[in-house]
């Protein structure tokens, strides 16, 4: 591809948790609210992403009072993955979903039919199908803006930088560095989507995440799976079956010497 | 806030949110900075990457706390406490900055032979008036060099030492030096006081003491950042001033990194303190004359604040241009500027005096210009009901605001209530053009985007065809007192044709007149060094004189910034005189060179014979560090090249107050209006003795230790949400990430309550109950103040109201109006209340009806309320029990809710079985 | 169940059968619609206005694009030295405070002891506002309190202001109220 | 869902803040949290299949129509004159069911109007692409068929020309009809939800079995209907009899092999659903009424008998598929199974 890979680096040890990225994110893309309802998850009240809220940041308290300076609340801005082995990618049968000059997962929403499969195959729980329009919606990584050279909406209303957008090699390197300094601080830091258990499958991740604490914590699946490798398995059982099945019919129908 | 004023001599930040990255240590204390200024949160992270320490000190774990590398859990309302504390620290450690507090604050000065202090008084200072329930300040003064021959000159006279110039003693050994007098006074706040009076561990506490001194002096520096945590107290004022004086006895203020950012909460909570919108202050700072100094003509008001040094010895200058810009020809030196017209002040007429004359019927109309009493206001529902009061009220607003519908609001019956109403839509901030002036004194200048829709009108269009219907409907009167009226420049009628049939002001001819011009040329000013008293100028706003110095070239249009320079000198424009860094002169030592390369921003350059540096020096440019004021002299040449607080008598940091607060000298611990805990360092003096309360049917107060109130209360605000929520809960966006009125408590408060994350909860004052959510949340803890000895906090955002895309009950229905004695500002964030599980019942009809207070009830001294001594949370009495949860009944109670919750879970498995 | 066997996999068949197609279809075709091709942001050839956000005291400058007299977006000013085109959320959602089914743009007026708003022209509320406040002011102005002291004031009227207000609004607001002679004049300044 | 309810969920499920979690972590001395949490308050990580009755029959009748295509071509291979009512009947109600399945496909869409974008691409790693060309073929060899039998009837005067006929069978005959009976199964397996892709060497199979089973009670009952031969409903109760106990062996062994994560099919009331009415109700009832008539030398055709077993198995193939499919929904919002991920 002749455009660099871009992608975002999301840095929980940076985020104050204002949201801005939600905000900035159905401000460019004109997303409605997904309701009025208090979830009572700390201030978590998006409570994940979803057709219309493509930016979520998650609320984790760990507050102890044996060890009150352990104590920790951490935000983590989620957002879709942008997967080198896409789910939503390999499932969509009508090409809708597309992979850009950028090397990010695209719904073109003029080409999707909302058949829905997409939904179920995707390892991260992003990409839904909004009611409203009938179609399945998640981030684009604001391609439009990019097109332009512009910075997506949430990266570039970070307050924190704990959102940075750029091509991925750079992002790789800063977040190596972030990482070593963290951990130099005697602070717990992981990547995540950059080599870890969790890319065995799903490849590495356009938008990763350093995490101070085991991915699950922050509703992260600690190895994703990739649908299509389930196919090989999945044919074979059917298509024996049906061979099966076929032979007893045959054996079934098989014309009597005596009759006729 | 005079916290700042009275201590450093202007009402504002020390310095911008840029120069946070330059500091090697943020404490953040009476502020939630990242949650309510996330943007200028970032510059407190970038010193953080830069290796500074940030330091939290708040009553909850916040998103700020989140952040921080070390957190210190505070009771609310015990500020002064802590602070002091680190005062005593740096005091009796012999660790403050002996070569700037020597030249640059009052530490020599000797105290006047007749002031006493607190812990002479047991928690007075001398002059306390029972009488008038006042403190006489005359004892809260230097003692004066008698042989220094007294400037001749009118001005002055009347203001501290009258010319003279105070004795001192530079050696620090005489027992009245201010120095000597501020080790006696916080002698008393030990460490095991602190954490006895605010629950603050000790080890943290020194944790941030040993911080504190160890990144300042002269290659480091400390920087304070407080907001409204600080402010909104019985004792707001003092706990600015505590941190001032810190601030200047570690050698802060005035350089990078250092100093104090007061972090403001709206777009323009400054300027409209500049250009003051305040009962008691024209624009610029000038004093409104009051009847009780006899203000009744120019020469008598000005005298009463003309200093002899400094900026301010030429007030009659920034006093004639003020009217004769209001005025014009109609203001000359022969009627006195038209002076004898004005209204004059009779006390108190801020908006608590004023919601109460509501309540009592004297007010028949109000103006709500985007101001939501309904819900913002404290004791929302008193509020309420004052309004039902009024004749007639003109909301402006951009959306339907609880306060224009109060009317219909739950519990009350439009048929009962007479207002008339005028509500008007307003023009959002991109649909006008204008400045603000943000939290570091910086304005910015907003343009005009598109026309705003339908019948939406600027606030500057209203008030100006407002101003002409007036003026047309007096324009025939021949009685005098209508004179200010019709006496008044009123004509910014736009150039441009379009603009002016849609009824639109020239915001720039609105400018033009704050900016100042010469009256025979009509030529823009440059500076305030060129007004004069004689009416040759005419200026709104004497500090905001040069933002607009020629046609054309309005400063604050700027947008220009040179990554190289931080503090971005060609981005807008701030007063004064665009200095970003405010006492500048104190970054370099006594002698003008810079007390370390690191912390280098203004110097004195001999061969040049001029300061100057990295900012406009907030001194005369050209006095040199050596030179000293003769006796005689007046402004800006009164002021020794040594003196950097340029505003101040005495050029230096006022850390004993001479400068009028109402409530001491030296900031005190006082427990808030209500408490639950008596007052551990005055036993006698529970809270502050000057306060001002209104003790009325309708705004009851809760005894010390009340059983029925056991627990603290405190209101702040969210990220998601802004002030009463107007501008925020009608947004789908912000709605949706706070979607409900909520609760915060520890969970060791929880079980003992029986309250579990989520239920309906109603929090209950004798001002009235509201529900909320509960959030229960490890981030809210019960203070430990003594073994066995815990306080519990309920914390409460304020953001709901009746309106909006998402509703709830307002929080400051709950607290009482009393307020600080000097700016008359509420005590929103510490008082008291219950909490139980359940929604409330429905909201009564109305408020109970006023019953006028017999004066002697006035006063928090000798009234039936008043608790006399208390014992102090460490001596044995029942009063507590209530306040106390020894950890052993949480256990067993936690067993209990533990056995009653696998009950139910198994009960629900069970029935969702079946369906 | 039988395990699966390679001569029978039919996965590995299609799967062969796929790589012919990737030459020449490709098995996961990546065809990019007329729309997505000549896709380009919002914003592209809109008026950018300079702005200010109006929520806390910050400062940050925000851009302000618009086409015709409608406002399509709101994002920080990247020029800015304090935000440096970042905002918080309530600053990235001032599109919605100006754009927003809730806002009122009319004029509306509750008469005395009225159960509803009801709609009235611009000019009628400015010209019935300014009666009223002449009313009160006329009969309610003093020259002298009780005390005997020169006040030239009425304690009728009083304003209050939000602090979102433009400096020059508070000039006005501050030299009309004045000079109507209400000591009460107050601002969320001081709350 | 009301915020308050949510928390009488999280209450009972004992999530981060429930007081229970509360009452220990007070025991713990940690405010509540700790730092062992398993999960994100028990939020779901994976997005729910939207899937609604449209899909469930569609797997139905899809397979049904699969299977009686292939009973019309083997019996039609059989050539035993006492089957033609067979063929006649399987090859109509093959079409019919390639059409109704169309029409359901579609009827799911979001954007119904945009069906025909399925066509735009050839995707062999999307089981959704490769089953639309699947039905695709199915349909039109379905059609040939049924216009070949309607010709036999005398219904049209007109023959398919041989040289459109005869590559279509050869191309779409046996493959399309293999893939129909089974493409549904692997559409599922072929996911991240936890029951479905644990599940993906079994369902595919048993979505054939069940097919078979209900394609041949399906056509048993017509014939009873249409008065078809004994020995012809015998054939088929042989192919119903094998299948539905192959059918039921796959399910149990899928039970016994698959632990937790398939969880939302074999428990609760799900679970007692499946086992009722597909398990008893849909295979081993109508294995009981068919058995006297496999077994006897001279089976005597009772109509009524016939009838009864295949509403019992069509009514069970139903229900597995739906059981399937809302297992699924399920298993999405279980955020435990899917991070403790079994594979």
């Amino acid at each position: 591809m002749s455009t660099p890979e871009h992608g975002f680096f999301t840095d929980v040890t940076l985020c104050i948790g204002c949201k801005a990225c939600e905000v900035a994110c159905k401000q460019w893309n004109q997303l409605p609210a997904d309701g009025y309802a208090l979830s009572g998850n700390s201030y978590d009240n998006t409570n994940g992403l979803s057709a219309t809220t493509w930016r979520h940041v998650a609320f984790v308290e760990q507050m102890d009072r044996v060890e009150p300076s352990a104590s920790r609340w951490m935000m983590m801005s989620d957002v879709c993955k942008h997967c080198t082995n896409a789910g939503c990618l390999e499932a969509c049968p009508t090409g809708a979903i597309i992979r850009n000059e950028f090397n990010d997962v695209f719904v073109q929403p003029d080409v999707c039919n909302g058949c829905g499969y997409c939904v179920p195959s995707c390892p991260f729980g992003v990409v839904a199908i909004q009611p409203q329009s009938g179609i399945a919606q998640k981030c684009t990584l604001c391609y439009d803006r990019q097109k332009d050279g512009l910075e997506p909406a949430c990266a570039k209303s970070c307050p924190t930088e704990s959102i940075t957008f750029g091509p991925i090699e750079e992002l790789r390197a800063l977040a190596e560095a972030r990482v070593a300094k963290l951990q130099a601080e005697g602070r717990e830091a992981h990547l995540y989507g950059v080599d870890g258990p969790e890319t065995r499958d799903v490849g590495a991740l356009n938008a990763f995440f350093l995490i101070p604490d085991r991915p699950e914590v922050f509703n992260l699946p600690p190895n994703p799976v990739l649908p299509s490798k389930f196919q090989r398995a999945a044919y074979t059982s059917g298509l024996l079956g049906a061979l099966a099945l076929g032979a007893v019919g045959l054996a079934v129908f098989r014309p009597k010497p005596g009759s006729a | 806030m005079p916290g700042l004023g009275t201590l450093y001599g202007l009402g504002g930040a020390t310095t911008h949110l840029m120069d946070l990255q330059h500091a090697d240590l943020i404490v953040i204390q009476g502020s939630n900075f990242a949650e309510n200024h996330p943007v200028g949160f970032r510059f407190a992270l970038m010193a953080k990457e830069r290796g500074a320490t940030i330091v939290h000190v708040d009553p909850r774990f916040t998103r700020t706390s989140a952040l921080a590398d070390l957190y210190i859990p505070i009771r609310s309302g015990t500020d002064i406490a802590f602070t002091g504390g680190l005062i005593n620290y740096v005091l009796s450690n012999d660790a403050w900055f002996k070569e700037y507090v020597l030249a640059y604050t009052s530490a020599a000065l000797l105290v006047d032979p007749e002031f006493r202090d607190t812990d002479e008084l047991d928690g007075m200072f001398s002059g306390y008036d029972p009488a008038s329930h006042a403190y006489d300040p005359k004892t809260w003064k230097y003692e004066l060099d008698e042989t220094a021959p007294p400037p001749d000159g009118e001005a002055g006279a009347s203001v501290h030492g009258g010319g003279k110039r105070p004795k001192s003693d530079p050696t620090l050994q005489h027992p009245r030096c201010v120095i000597n007098v501020l080790k006696r006074h916080y002698a008393r706040y030990t460490p095991e006081m602190v954490e006895r009076i605010t629950g603050a561990p000790q080890e943290s506490f020194l944790k941030l003491a040993r911080l504190l001194v160890a990144n300042s002096g002269r290659e480091r520096t400390a920087i304070y950042a407080y907001a409204m945590g600080w402010a909104q107290h019985t004792v707001g004022v003092q706990n600015i001033r505590a941190a001032a004086t810190l601030q200047a006895l570690l050698g802060n203020t005035g350089r990078p990194g250092g100093g104090i950012m007061a972090l403001r909460g709206h777009a323009s909570i400054q300027g409209s303190t500049d250009i003051a919108t305040l009962y008691d202050s024209f624009p610029g700072y000038l004093k409104v004359p009051t009847a009780e100094k006899n203000e009744t003509t120019f020469a008598a008001w000005t005298k009463n604040h003309t200093m002899r040094s400094g900026r301010w010895a030429e007030y009659p200058a920034f006093a004639v241009s003020l009217l004769k810009a209001w005025y014009g020809e109609h203001a000359r030196a022969d009627n006195d500027w038209n002076f004898a017209r004005l209204p004059l002040n009779t006390g108190d007429h801020s908006d608590l005096p004023m919601f109460f004359a509501m309540k009592d019927g004297q007010v028949e109309g109000l103006v709500l210009y985007g101001q939501n009493p309904a819900v913002g206001g404290q004791n929302a529902a008193l509020q309420r009901g004052a309004m039902e009061r009024l004749k007639w009220m003109v909301v402006r607003d951009i959306f339907e605001t609880e306060s224009a519908s109060f009317w219909k609001r739950e519990g009350a019956n439009p048929e009962d209530i007479g207002t008339e109403i005028f509500f008007l839509p307003v023009a959002g901030v991109a649909e006008k053009a204008g400045t603000f002036t943000n939290t570091m004194r910086l304005l910015q200048f907003h343009e005009k985007a598109v026309e705003p829709p339908g019948e939406a009108r600027s606030d500057l269009d209203f008030t100006y065809e407002l101003g002409k219907r007036l003026r047309a409907l007096y324009a025939d009167s021949a009685n005098p007192l209508d004179r200010p009226l019709l006496d008044l420049t009123w004509d910014y009628e736009s150039d441009d044709p379009h603009a002016r049939e849609r009824g639109e002001a020239d915001v720039e001819k609105v400018m033009r007149e704050i900016n100042g011009y010469r009256v025979a040329s009509g030529e823009h000013l440059r500076d305030s060094h060129d007004l004069r008293d004689d009416g040759s100028t005419a200026c709104g706003a004497w500090i905001y004189c040069g933002m607009f110095p020629e046609p054309g070239r309005n400063l604050t249009r700027r947008r220009s910034a040179d990554p190289a320079q931080p503090a971005a000198p060609e981005w807008g424009w701030s007063w004064p005189d665009n200095v970003r860094t405010l006492y500048n002169r104190a970054s370099a030592d006594p002698d003008g060179q810079p007390w370390s390369d690191r912390k280098r921003l203004i110097w004195w350059d001999d061969a040049a014979g001029a300061w100057q540096g990295n900012d406009v020096p907030n001194f005369p440019l050209h006095t040199a560090p050596s030179y000293r004021a003769p006796a005689d002299a007046r402004g800006d040449a009164a002021i020794d090249g040594n003196a950097p607080f340029v505003m101040l008598e005495y050029g230096r940091s006022e850390i004993f107050g001479v400068n009028g607060t109402a409530d001491g000298p030296l900031p005190t611990h006082y427990e808030p209006r209500e408490s639950p805990v008596g007052n551990a360092l005055y036993p006698n003096v529970q809270y502050n003795p000057v306060l001002k309360e209104w003790r009325r049917r309708d705004n009851p107060y809760h005894a010390v230790g009340d059983p029925k109130y056991p627990y603290v209360v405190t209101t702040y605000r969210l990220t998601e949400h802004h002030a009463s929520g107007v501008m925020s809960r009608q947004l789908p966006w912000l709605a949706e990430l706070q979607p409900a009125a909520f609760c915060e408590l520890s969970p060791e408060l929880a079980v003992e309550k029986e309250i579990r994350n989520g239920d309906w909860v109603t929090i209950e004052t004798a001002r009235g109950d509201i529900e909320a959510r509960a959030l229960v949340t490890g981030r809210m803890q019960p203070f430990r103040l003594a073994p066995g000895r815990y306080v519990h906090q309920i914390g409460l955002p304020y953001h709901f109201g009746y309106e909006g895309e998402v509703r709830g009950d307002s929080a400051n229905d709950l607290p009482p109006l009393v307020a600080d004695p000097n700016v008359t500002i509420h005590e929103g964030k510490a008082f008291t209340g219950n909490i139980r599980r359940g929604r409330r019942s429905p909201f009564t009809s109305r408020a109970p009806e006023v019953e006028a207070v017999p004066q002697a009830e006035q006063t928090p001294f000798g009234s039936p309320e008043r608790p006399g001594p208390m014992p102090g949370p460490g001596a044995e009495g029942g009063m507590f029990e209530h306040a106390i949860v020894p950890p052993a009944e949480i256990m067993a109670a936690a067993r209990i809710v533990h056995a009653r919750a696998e009950a139910r879970a198994a009960e629900e498995e069970g029935t969702d079985e079946h369906a | 169940m039988p395990e699966e066997s390679p001569q029978l996999d039919l996965s590995t068949l299609l799967g062969r059968a796929g790589k012919a197609l990737r030459e020449r279809v490709g098995a996961l075709p990546n065809v990019l619609s007329a729309r997505s091709k000549g896709l380009r942001p919002r914003i592209a050839g809109a008026t950018a206005t300079p702005g200010v956000c109006p929520y806390c005291a910050v400062g940050c400058s925000t851009t302000v694009y618009s086409k015709g007299n409608q406002i399509i977006g709101i994002e920080g000013n990247p020029a800015s030295p304090i935000n440096g085109g970042t905002l918080c959320p309530k600053g990235a959602a001032t599109f919605q405070l100006h754009v927003n089914p809730n806002r009122w743009t009319t004029v509306k007026y509750r008469a005395p002891f009225a159960k509803a708003w009801s709609d009235v022209p611009y000019a009628w509320a400015m010209q019935r506002i300014a009666q009223r406040i002449k009313d009160t002011r006329d009969r309610t102005f003093r020259e002298h309190d009780e005390h005997g002291n020169r006040v030239n004031r009425t304690t009728a009227i009083a304003s209050l202001g939000g602090a979102t207000l433009d400096n020059e609004e508070n000039y006005l607001i501050s030299k009309l109220f004045r000079n109507i002679g209400t000591p009460f004049i107050e601002n969320q300044a001081r709350i | 869902m009301d915020a308050t309810e949510k928390h009488g969920a999280q209450y009972a499920a004992g999530g981060a803040y429930g007081p229970d979690a509360v009452a220990t972590s007070m025991q713990r001395g940690d405010g509540g949290f700790g730092r062992d949490q398993q999960t994100y308050y028990d939020h779901p990580v994976l997005q729910k299949p939207h899937w609604k009755w449209e899909i469930v029959t569609y797997f139905f009748v899809g397979g049904i129509a699969a299977a009686s295509s292939a009973l019309a071509a083997l019996a039609a291979a059989g050539g035993d004159p006492d089957d033609a009512l067979l063929v006649r009947n399987a090859r109509y109600s093959a079409l019919a069911g390639a059409l109704v399945s169309g029409a359901l496909l579609v009827k799911d869409l979001g954007r119904p109007d945009r069906f025909l974008n399925m066509l735009r691409i050839v995707k062999l790693k999307s089981p959704m692409s490769v089953g639309v060309y699947v039905l695709s073929l199915f349909s039109m060899n379905a059609g040939l068929r049924a216009l070949e039998q309607l010709r036999a009837d005398g219904h049209v005067p007109f023959a398919v020309p041989g040289w459109i006929a005869k590559p279509l069978r050869v191309s779409t005959g046996a493959p399309s009809t293999a893939l129909m009976a089974c493409y549904t199964g692997v559409l599922v397996s072929a996911t991240a939800i936890p029951v479905w892709f644990t599940g993906r060497r079994h369902i595919p199979a048993i979505f054939v079995c069940s097919a078979a089973s209900t394609g041949a009670a399906l056509q048993n009952g017509l014939l009873a209907l249409t008065g078809g031969s004994a020995r012809t409903s015998k054939k088929l109760a042989v192919i119903e009899l094998i299948a539905s106990s192959a059918e039921a062996i796959l399910l149990l062994h899928w039970r016994l092999s698959v632990g937790e994560s398939a969880k939302p099919l074999f428990r609760g009331t799900r679970g007692r659903r499946l086992e009722r009415f597909t398990l008893v109700g849909g295979l081993a009832l109508p294995a009981l009424l068919l058995l006297p008539s496999v077994v006897s030398r001279r089976p005597r055709h009772d109509p009524a008998l016939g009838l009864i077993a295949a509403a019992a198995a069509l009514f069970g193939g139903y229900v597995l598929r739906e059981s399937v499919v809302y297992a699924g929904r399920d298993s999405a919002s279980d955020a435990r199974a899917y991070l403790r991920h079994p594979e």
